[in-house]
């Protein structure tokens, strides 16, 4: 940690050398934007990680020298122009500094999961026919050495840290000390790996290189290793920057998965185009204190992140006096009322700006200090649909929380909703330079700046996601709101039709009901069917803390699951979901009619759920089948015995008998009438 | 509430390990030191500075000393006032043997005296702790108040037996004596309070500190460790007794003016004690809080029953505020046992994590 | 010099032993008065494991009480009763207010709360019954007077009767203690408590009741104390700082054992009058105020677990 | 160098060589060691060889404490000797046994309650830190950059152990598992020779026992630390260490490679004769 790491007195140390001259190349590429960083703002902050208890800082001066250091290592332990380079590991600015390092010498990174299982990380690495694995840790290099035979072309593993591993065979493995130790050499040195050898290598990279394999989560079967070029990355990146006005002064924290496009394009690309700042956690059960740390003005958050975070504000709050709930109430209350009207600049009574004043002084402010949110100038959530309660709630704090659709396949950006016009159930206009299309079966259809140039190794794949004049097909169903947003439904060949021949949006339903913070996940039925039916998952958080104050007592999951008084709990929730779907003409008939609560959490070992998270629908009804017959045939009860993968990897039989709950009609319907006589709000 | 922490993180160990990490502590740090250096004596009056502040300033520091001992060490003692004597007839016999020496010289180096004599009656604390200590802290106590009274060289042979504060001057003007002004004489208390306050946070944050803290939290583990115990609390016996002995000689010369041995008796130290435990042991700004409520509490009583519109003689005040205080402290021990200075932490924790309640 | 200190007082004592055996005698009898006082610390100690800065107070408090009592005309006798039914009560508001809301605290917690009582009971004390000193009413209790002069070893030596019946009075009261732990359930119970809470409990009596019941019994020793000592001097909170010898006594004595307490109010009595009458005068007198703490001191420095403690053994 | 192992320069960069590996650290020869009339040991006697994992097994009340006690210092045995790194010594106090590289951890945690969890850690520092009562009054400059020097090695041990997320949490409110990784932390912080564990596992979970284990294991190989630990887990012992000695009211019963000890007899009937 000695020389590596400056303390923040002596930032602006290190000259900066002179870029390598740019004009030679042809088109954009991210090697050579790190140099431009280096010399116009080489003494700001680049990279922060907490490590040691302290924000280690790197400016762009010494990201480069790092960076170039490594890149002559690799090179020298044989990465060629072309080779892909797995990198596997969680944010770690080592790791993203592979990902520059091997630009600069003209190879592909290929990210991967780091909560990969053996198997996944072998098909990906395989796929993406990685020479050398940059990783984090021992964990990783168990995973690759434990599937080494599967990875032929496979020459070395470079881990970032050591612990552990003093006993393994090195003849493979190098320590990325090491390696960058003899990259310094090098570069020190004339010739091949020298810095004008380097400055070559750089100078050599077209803008129509590879500049990233991005495995698709494969919602449906195997993940797709999509391939994105330095040139379009970078214009898709610039053009979301000027969107945002993003600049260098931006703080991000970089928490998600690195593999993710959203990550990758937020805490890489957009960082390298503003040339803003990159803060990684100091471990994965830290990230809320580091957060806080460090306060980020740029932010991204899926919901279900927002979704669980609310939660825990709300069971804390539930902890505090009798006055701080009621002031808290009260402020929340006019938050609501007036609070997004102020963010997007509409006219507001003088007296609700008073009480929204007094508010942020009381509540807001803190609130969003304790969660780290105080400085944040825009964020974005996508991924899945933001329930619209949640959605306004963060906006009426004062968050400048908008929504973006986007796709691996666009390097993200399709649409984002522009400053002062965020609405929770669209997901706003086409971002800049995107042209966007509806096709006759409602399938929305794109061509955007950063568009991939395929799929790495898949033509067939390629030219089935493309239509013949070139745009590129989502696989959702959306439509065009008569302001020119686009709202998505649902992917599109999951859209179905219920026997009655009206449209079934399974997405659309569970959404609905994963709104209601008892509900974790739901998995909808009725495609082909009379009416529709659900599978639904329990939030643990929520329902453990309901236990609590109605002592409740349960023994595990499977025992509060199955629990008579949750049921209860839950069918309310149902209802309350029905009768707001009765609002609306296209889903009335989708109310759900019947309900089963799993005994067991679905799960992303088990391939119930992608890596991000989003439920596989087709794997999970065969592998349920027998609930999903007995959720229509009438009978009150199934069982059920599935096989799981317990945390350290082991297998084990789960079986459990599960009831069926009924929701007649006419309850619901009374519901409706009266959720129409509260103005539409469940 | 107050606080805004999110965007303060610590880029170097130096930050990281600073007395106040938090800018909003640092803030507040500020406007306190801006009050008492330069609004109290511009505005505040005679009496105010005289009998309230400087007072509470001498008590604070004793109380402070003592603090280190027992807060921080965890070594019990009930000699604190003879310790104080020690400071004030050292600084007194220095200053009438060499007059032209400055005073504030002299009320530090009668420090190193009392210093002294902490570390002599500390030596049983090796092989003795808890009451048993109690023992060895109440025998300094007595003999050196007997020292105080049966020697006459120490007040110079004064029919009186008792000691006078000569007049001394700082930069030509009187900071003892009838003539020296309130103001500069509480100036005068207030930076040496606040240095060696200072020094004392120094301390207890650095090598020091943690030694004296980990005997205090567990000895046997701390020498196993190679801490030195009876180096430890020598040490701690001594810094203790310094800051005994400046306060000592602060009170004769910057306070009362004179004094006779009575006043460094078993119930000052008792006093101080009950400063330390109300504040908080183990706590800097504790020891603040304690002399202010212990010291400030009579004040308050005496000006209380006349607003009452009750009249009531001195004595039955004092007597009232004997009972107070008695009720005060076991009223804490049962609320909050770590006294004033956990409660401020519980407020500052309350206000940082605020709307939350934990 | 060293003459002065190591010789010439021994010479004295063998001049005059009738001086002497007066030494001794008012050494034994101050004793006897710190060994009260010392017990009623071990009494609360052994049952509560407090360590009762106030027993000293409680001193003074039940004298005050007794002749402030009288002072307001109630007969002597009555006065008496009074005084033991105030104690009674003290025991009961001590455990209500202080004991029962500090239980499972450190002990150095308790210890700074009866540093609270102290300070309580002083200014309680000074606020009912005035501040100024007062004689004891010893003769309306019929309590002798009077000297007996007893000629002896060439010189005269005089008894005050006073002192004798203390000495009396006190033993008395040591031997009701003893037959009160060793025959009484309740004794047996205190003992218990002594070892183990649960024990106690087993035995039928809740803790509170036997903090009330030690409490009381130390009140009662503490009246004893107050009377004989009001009856040498007077009755004023100065007595506070002679009850403060308690300290070196149970040093000595160790804090659990109430033979110690008795022997270690001898020793300490005795030792600091012969100091004070032989060697005092070698550095100007009065050194009895310090005298007890540094033999106390000397002595913890070789025998750290007191007289009647058993050796201590860390564990770790 | 920004995940530098421990063990790199830095720490652990004073250890000590004047004794080869493999040989004996340090040698018990004969100890007794009585409390008045009780006799706590009797006549032990045994080696720990430098970079081994030697465990002290035995029923309760076999005076395996009162060993680890001897060793480092905090008992003085009436009769025996005991040599460290060939210097022989009959009494010692604990402080010098720190100092001469022998640190441990207790049975029931000792760690300084009222302390965070790095301060503990810092404290277990002291040793190596120089700077005199002067420079710490001032705090600031020389003082201040030891600190900062140490703290750094610190970080690395709170690394090493996994606690980053405690680091500033008192130790107090510490789950006791945690509490018993942070001890082992202070322990390390002394960058100890010779590293006594008395029952590091007492009271944990199955998977807080697997984290130690491992902890142990790299604390072992990773710097080279010799290791003496008290266990009761049998399976544990044997997986862990090298060697074990097994007493039996004060006396030695059995000593060797787990197997052999396993097989011993007289360790079979002291273990069936005590519930275990």
């Amino acid at each position: 940690m000695s020389a590596a790491i400056p303390e923040a007195e002596n930032f602006t140390q290190g000259a900066v050398q002179a870029p390598a001259p740019a004009a030679a190349a042809s088109g954009e590429t991210f090697a050579r934007l790190l140099d431009l960083h280096a010399a116009d703002r080489g003494a700001r902050p680049a990279w922060r990680h907490k490590d040691r208890g302290v924000w280690q800082t790197w400016t762009w001066a010494e990201t480069r020298r790092e960076t170039r250091a490594m890149a002559s290592g690799l090179a020298a332990l044989g990465v060629k122009r072309g080779d892909s380079i797995s990198i596997i590991g969680f944010n770690r600015p080592r790791l993203y500094w592979a990902v520059m390092a091997a630009h600069a010498l003209g190879a592909t990174p290929a990210p991967v999961y780091a909560d990969a299982v053996a198997d996944e990380l072998a098909f990906v690495c395989a796929h993406a026919g990685a020479r050398f694995a940059v990783v984090q840790d021992q964990e990783q290099v168990d995973k690759l050495l434990a599937v080494a035979d599967q990875l032929p072309e496979l020459r070395g593993i470079i881990y970032d840290e050591p612990r552990g591993l003093r006993d393994y065979d090195h003849g493979q493995l190098h320590d990325l000390d090491q390696v960058m130790a003899r990259g310094r050499e090098r570069l020190a040195a004339q010739g091949v790996g020298g810095e004008a050898w380097l400055d070559a290598e750089i100078a050599a990279g077209r803008g129509a290189d590879l500049s990233v394999i991005l495995y698709t989560s494969g919602t449906t079967g195997r993940s797709k290793g999509v391939m994105i070029s330095h040139e379009r990355a970078v214009a898709a990146a610039r053009s979301t920057c000027q969107f945002d006005r993003l600049d260098e002064r931006e703080e991000v924290l970089a928490y998600l998965p690195l593999a993710w496009v959203g990550d990758h394009y937020l805490t890489f690309a957009q960082a390298m185009v503003a040339g803003f700042c990159v803060c990684c956690p100091e471990s994965a059960d830290t990230v809320t204190e580091d957060l806080r740390e460090i306060g980020p003005t740029y932010y991204f958050a899926p919901p279900r992140v927002l979704e669980s975070l609310l939660t825990r504000i709300t069971i804390r709050m539930q902890d505090a006096g009798r006055f701080k709930q009621w002031l808290y109430r009260r402020c929340i209350a006019v938050a609501r009322r007036h609070g997004e009207a102020i963010l997007e600049g509409r006219p507001t009574p003088v007296a609700g700006r008073l009480a929204y004043a007094l508010g942020e002084a009381l509540i807001y402010g803190p609130l969003k200090n304790t969660l780290g949110f105080s400085k944040i100038r825009v964020a974005y959530t996508a991924g899945e649909a933001i329930g619209p309660e949640l959605f306004s709630w963060y906006r009426s704090l004062g968050i400048n929380l908008k929504q973006l659709y986007g796709q691996t396949e666009a390097f993200l950006f399709v649409t984002a909703q522009p400053d002062g016009r965020a609405r929770p159930d669209t997901v706003g206009p086409p971002a800049p330079g995107v042209d966007l299309r509806i096709a006759d079966d409602g399938e929305v259809q794109f061509r955007s700046p950063g568009m991939f140039t395929g799929y790495f190794r898949e033509d067939d794949k390629t030219r089935e996601a493309m239509t013949p004049d070139g745009w590129v097909k989502t696989g959702d169903a959306g439509f065009f709101t008569s302001d020119g947003d686009l709202k998505i439904i649902d992917r599109a060949k999951d859209v179905g039709r219920l026997a009655g021949g009206a449209l079934f949006a399974p997405k659309y339903i569970e959404n609905r009901l994963k709104f209601y913070p008892n509900i974790k996940e739901v998995v909808a039925f009725g495609d082909g069917r009379a009416d529709v039916a659900c599978f639904v998952n329990i939030d643990l958080t929520a329902v453990a803390a309901w236990a609590e104050r109605n002592n409740v007592v349960y023994a595990s999951y499977q025992e509060l699951a199955a629990h008579p008084l949750v049921a209860e709990l839950l069918r309310q929730d149902i209802v309350a979901a029905n009768a707001a779907l009765a609002q609306e003409e296209a889903m009335a008939p989708s109310q759900v009619r019947r309900f089963i609560i799993l005994h067991k959490e679905l799960d992303p070992d088990d391939g119930e759920l992608t890596r991000t998270q989003k439920v596989r629908r087709g794997f999970i009804a065969e592998r349920y089948a027998p609930l999903v017959r007995a959720l229509y045939d009438g009978s009150a009860e199934a069982d059920i015995t599935t096989e799981v993968t317990f945390e350290d990897g082991r297998k084990g039989q789960l079986s459990a008998r599960l009831r069926v709950h009924e929701l007649d009609g006419g309850q619901h319907q009374a519901r409706a009438d009266q959720v129409r006589a509260n103005g539409g709000r469940p | 509430m107050l606080y805004r922490e999110t965007g303060q993180f610590k880029t170097s160990y130096k930050a990281d390990m600073a007395v106040f990490p938090i800018r909003q502590d640092r803030i507040g740090l500020a406007v306190i030191l801006l009050l008492a250096f330069v609004a109290t004596p511009l505005f505040g009056s005679a009496f105010l500075l005289s009998a309230v502040m400087i007072p509470l300033l001498v008590f604070a520091l004793a109380a402070l000393g003592l603090n280190l001992l027992t807060g921080y060490t965890g070594q019990l003692s009930l000699g604190t006032a003879g310790f104080m004597g020690v400071g004030a007839y050292a600084c007194y016999k220095l200053t009438t043997f060499f007059p032209e020496v400055n005073l504030i010289v002299w009320i530090l180096a009668s420090g190193f005296f009392s210093a002294a004599v902490g570390v002599l009656f500390g030596l049983p604390s090796l092989r003795i702790k808890g009451f048993y200590l109690a023992v060895a802290t109440l025998a300094a106590q007595f003999f050196l108040q007997w020292c105080f009274i049966r020697i006459p060289w120490l007040y110079n042979n004064n029919v009186s037996g008792a000691i006078e504060a000569p007049v001394r001057t700082l930069f030509g003007m009187p900071i003892t004596g009838p003539h020296a002004t309130p103001e500069l004489r509480y100036l005068v208390v207030l930076s040496i309070v606040a240095l060696l306050t200072w020094i004392a946070s120094n301390l207890v944050h650095g090598r020091v500190g943690r030694s004296w803290m980990a005997v205090r939290d567990m000895d046997i583990a701390a020498e196993l460790m190679g801490i030195r115990l009876l180096p430890t609390k020598l040490l701690a016996f001594a810094v203790s007794s310094f800051y005994c002995g400046v306060a000592g000689a602060l009170m004769v010369f910057l306070w009362y003016g004179s004094a006779e041995p009575e006043v460094f008796s078993i119930s000052q130290s008792f006093l101080i004690l009950f400063m330390v435990i109300i504040g908080g042991l183990g706590s800097l700004i504790g020891s603040f809080f304690g002399a202010a409520l212990i010291y400030g509490l009579p004040i308050v009583l005496k000006s209380l029953f006349p607003m009452l519109g009750l009249s009531v003689g001195a004595a039955t005040i004092e007597h009232i505020t004997f009972m107070v205080v008695g009720a005060m402290i076991i009223g804490f021990l049962i609320v909050e046992p770590h006294g004033l200075a956990s409660i401020w932490r519980t407020i500052k924790q309350k206000l940082r994590v605020w709307p939350f309640p934990y | 010099m060293l003459y002065n200190i190591f010789i010439d007082p021994f010479v004295q004592m063998a001049g005059a032993p009738d001086l002497l055996v007066q030494a001794l005698w008012d050494g034994l009898v101050s004793g006897v008065l710190y060994a009260l006082i010392a017990l009623g610390f071990v009494l609360i100690f052994k049952a509560s494991g407090v360590f009762n800065f106030a027993q000293g107070i409680m001193v003074v408090f039940a004298a005050l009480t007794l002749v402030g009592l009288y002072e307001k005309g109630v007969p002597a006798y009555v006065a008496l009763a009074l005084t033991l039914v105030v104690m009674f009560l003290l025991a009961v508001a001590v455990e209500r207010v202080v004991l029962r809301p500090l239980v499972n605290q450190p002990d150095i917690i308790l210890f700074m709360a009866t540093f609270g009582l102290t300070y309580f009971l002083i200014g309680f004390g000074e606020l009912v019954f005035g501040g100024n000193p007062k004689a004891m009413i010893t003769a309306q209790l019929g309590l002798p007077r009077g000297v007996i002069d007893v000629e002896m070893l060439g010189g005269r030596v005089s008894f005050q009767k006073i002192d004798i019946a203390a000495a009396v009075i006190a033993s008395i009261m040591v031997a009701a203690l003893a037959v009160f732990f060793q025959k009484t359930r309740i004794g047996r119970a205190l003992r218990a408590v002594a070892d183990s809470h649960k024990a106690a409990l087993s035995v039928g009596i809740s803790l509170n009741q036997i903090w009330v019941i030690v409490w009381f019994a130390a009140g009662v020793v503490a009246l004893a104390a107050g009377i004989m000592w009001g009856a040498r001097s007077e009755v004023s909170f100065a007595l506070e700082i002679v009850a403060l010898k308690a300290l070196p006594v149970l040093v000595l004595g160790g804090f659990t054992s109430v033979p110690g307490a008795i022997v270690g109010g001898l020793i300490i009595g005795v030792g600091e009058k012969l100091g004070e009458f032989y060697w005092g005068p070698l550095v100007g007198g009065g050194i009895e105020t310090w005298l007890a703490y540094f033999i106390a001191l000397a002595f913890l420095l070789f025998r750290p677990q007191g007289l009647f403690g058993e050796k201590i053994i860390e564990r770790i | 160098m920004s995940n530098q192992i421990i063990g790199g320069p830095g720490l652990f960069s004073r250890r000590d060589d004047s004794v080869a590996k493999g040989e004996p650290l340090l040698t018990v020869e004969n100890v007794s060691l009585r409390f008045g009339g009780v006799r706590a040991i009797s006549d032990v006697s045994f080696d720990i060889r430098k970079g081994e994992v030697r465990a002290i097994i035995g029923p309760n009340g076999a005076g395996k404490t009162s060993m680890l006690n001897v060793i480092n210092g905090f008992y003085h045995p009436q009769e025996g000797r005991i040599s460290f790194r060939g210097q022989t010594r009959r009494r010692m106090r604990p402080s010098h046994a720190a100092a001469q590289g022998i640190s441990r951890t207790f049975q029931n945690v000792a760690l300084f309650k009222g302390m965070s969890t790095l301060d503990n850690i810092m404290a277990g520092r002291t040793l190596h830190m120089k700077r005199g009562f002067f420079w710490q009054l001032w705090r600031h400059g020389p003082a201040l950059d030891e600190e900062i020097r140490h703290r750094r090695v610190v970080e690395e041990i709170i690394d090493f152990l996994e606690i980053e997320a405690v680091r500033k949490t008192p130790v107090g409110k510490l789950p006791y598992g945690l509490q018993k990784r942070v001890e082992l932390g202070r322990a390390l912080a002394m960058e100890p020779d010779l590293l006594l564990l008395d029952e590091p596992m007492a009271g944990m979970n199955l998977e807080e026992k697997e984290d130690m284990c491992r902890f142990i294991l790299d604390v072992n190989n990773a710097f080279g630390v010799t290791i003496a630990l008290i266990e009761h887990d049998m399976g544990v012992v044997m997986d862990l260490s090298d060697r074990v000695v097994v007493l039996e009211y004060g006396r030695k019963i059995a000593d060797g490679a787990p197997d052999e000890v396993k097989a011993s007899q007289a360790v079979i009937d002291a273990y069936l004769g005590v519930a275990h």
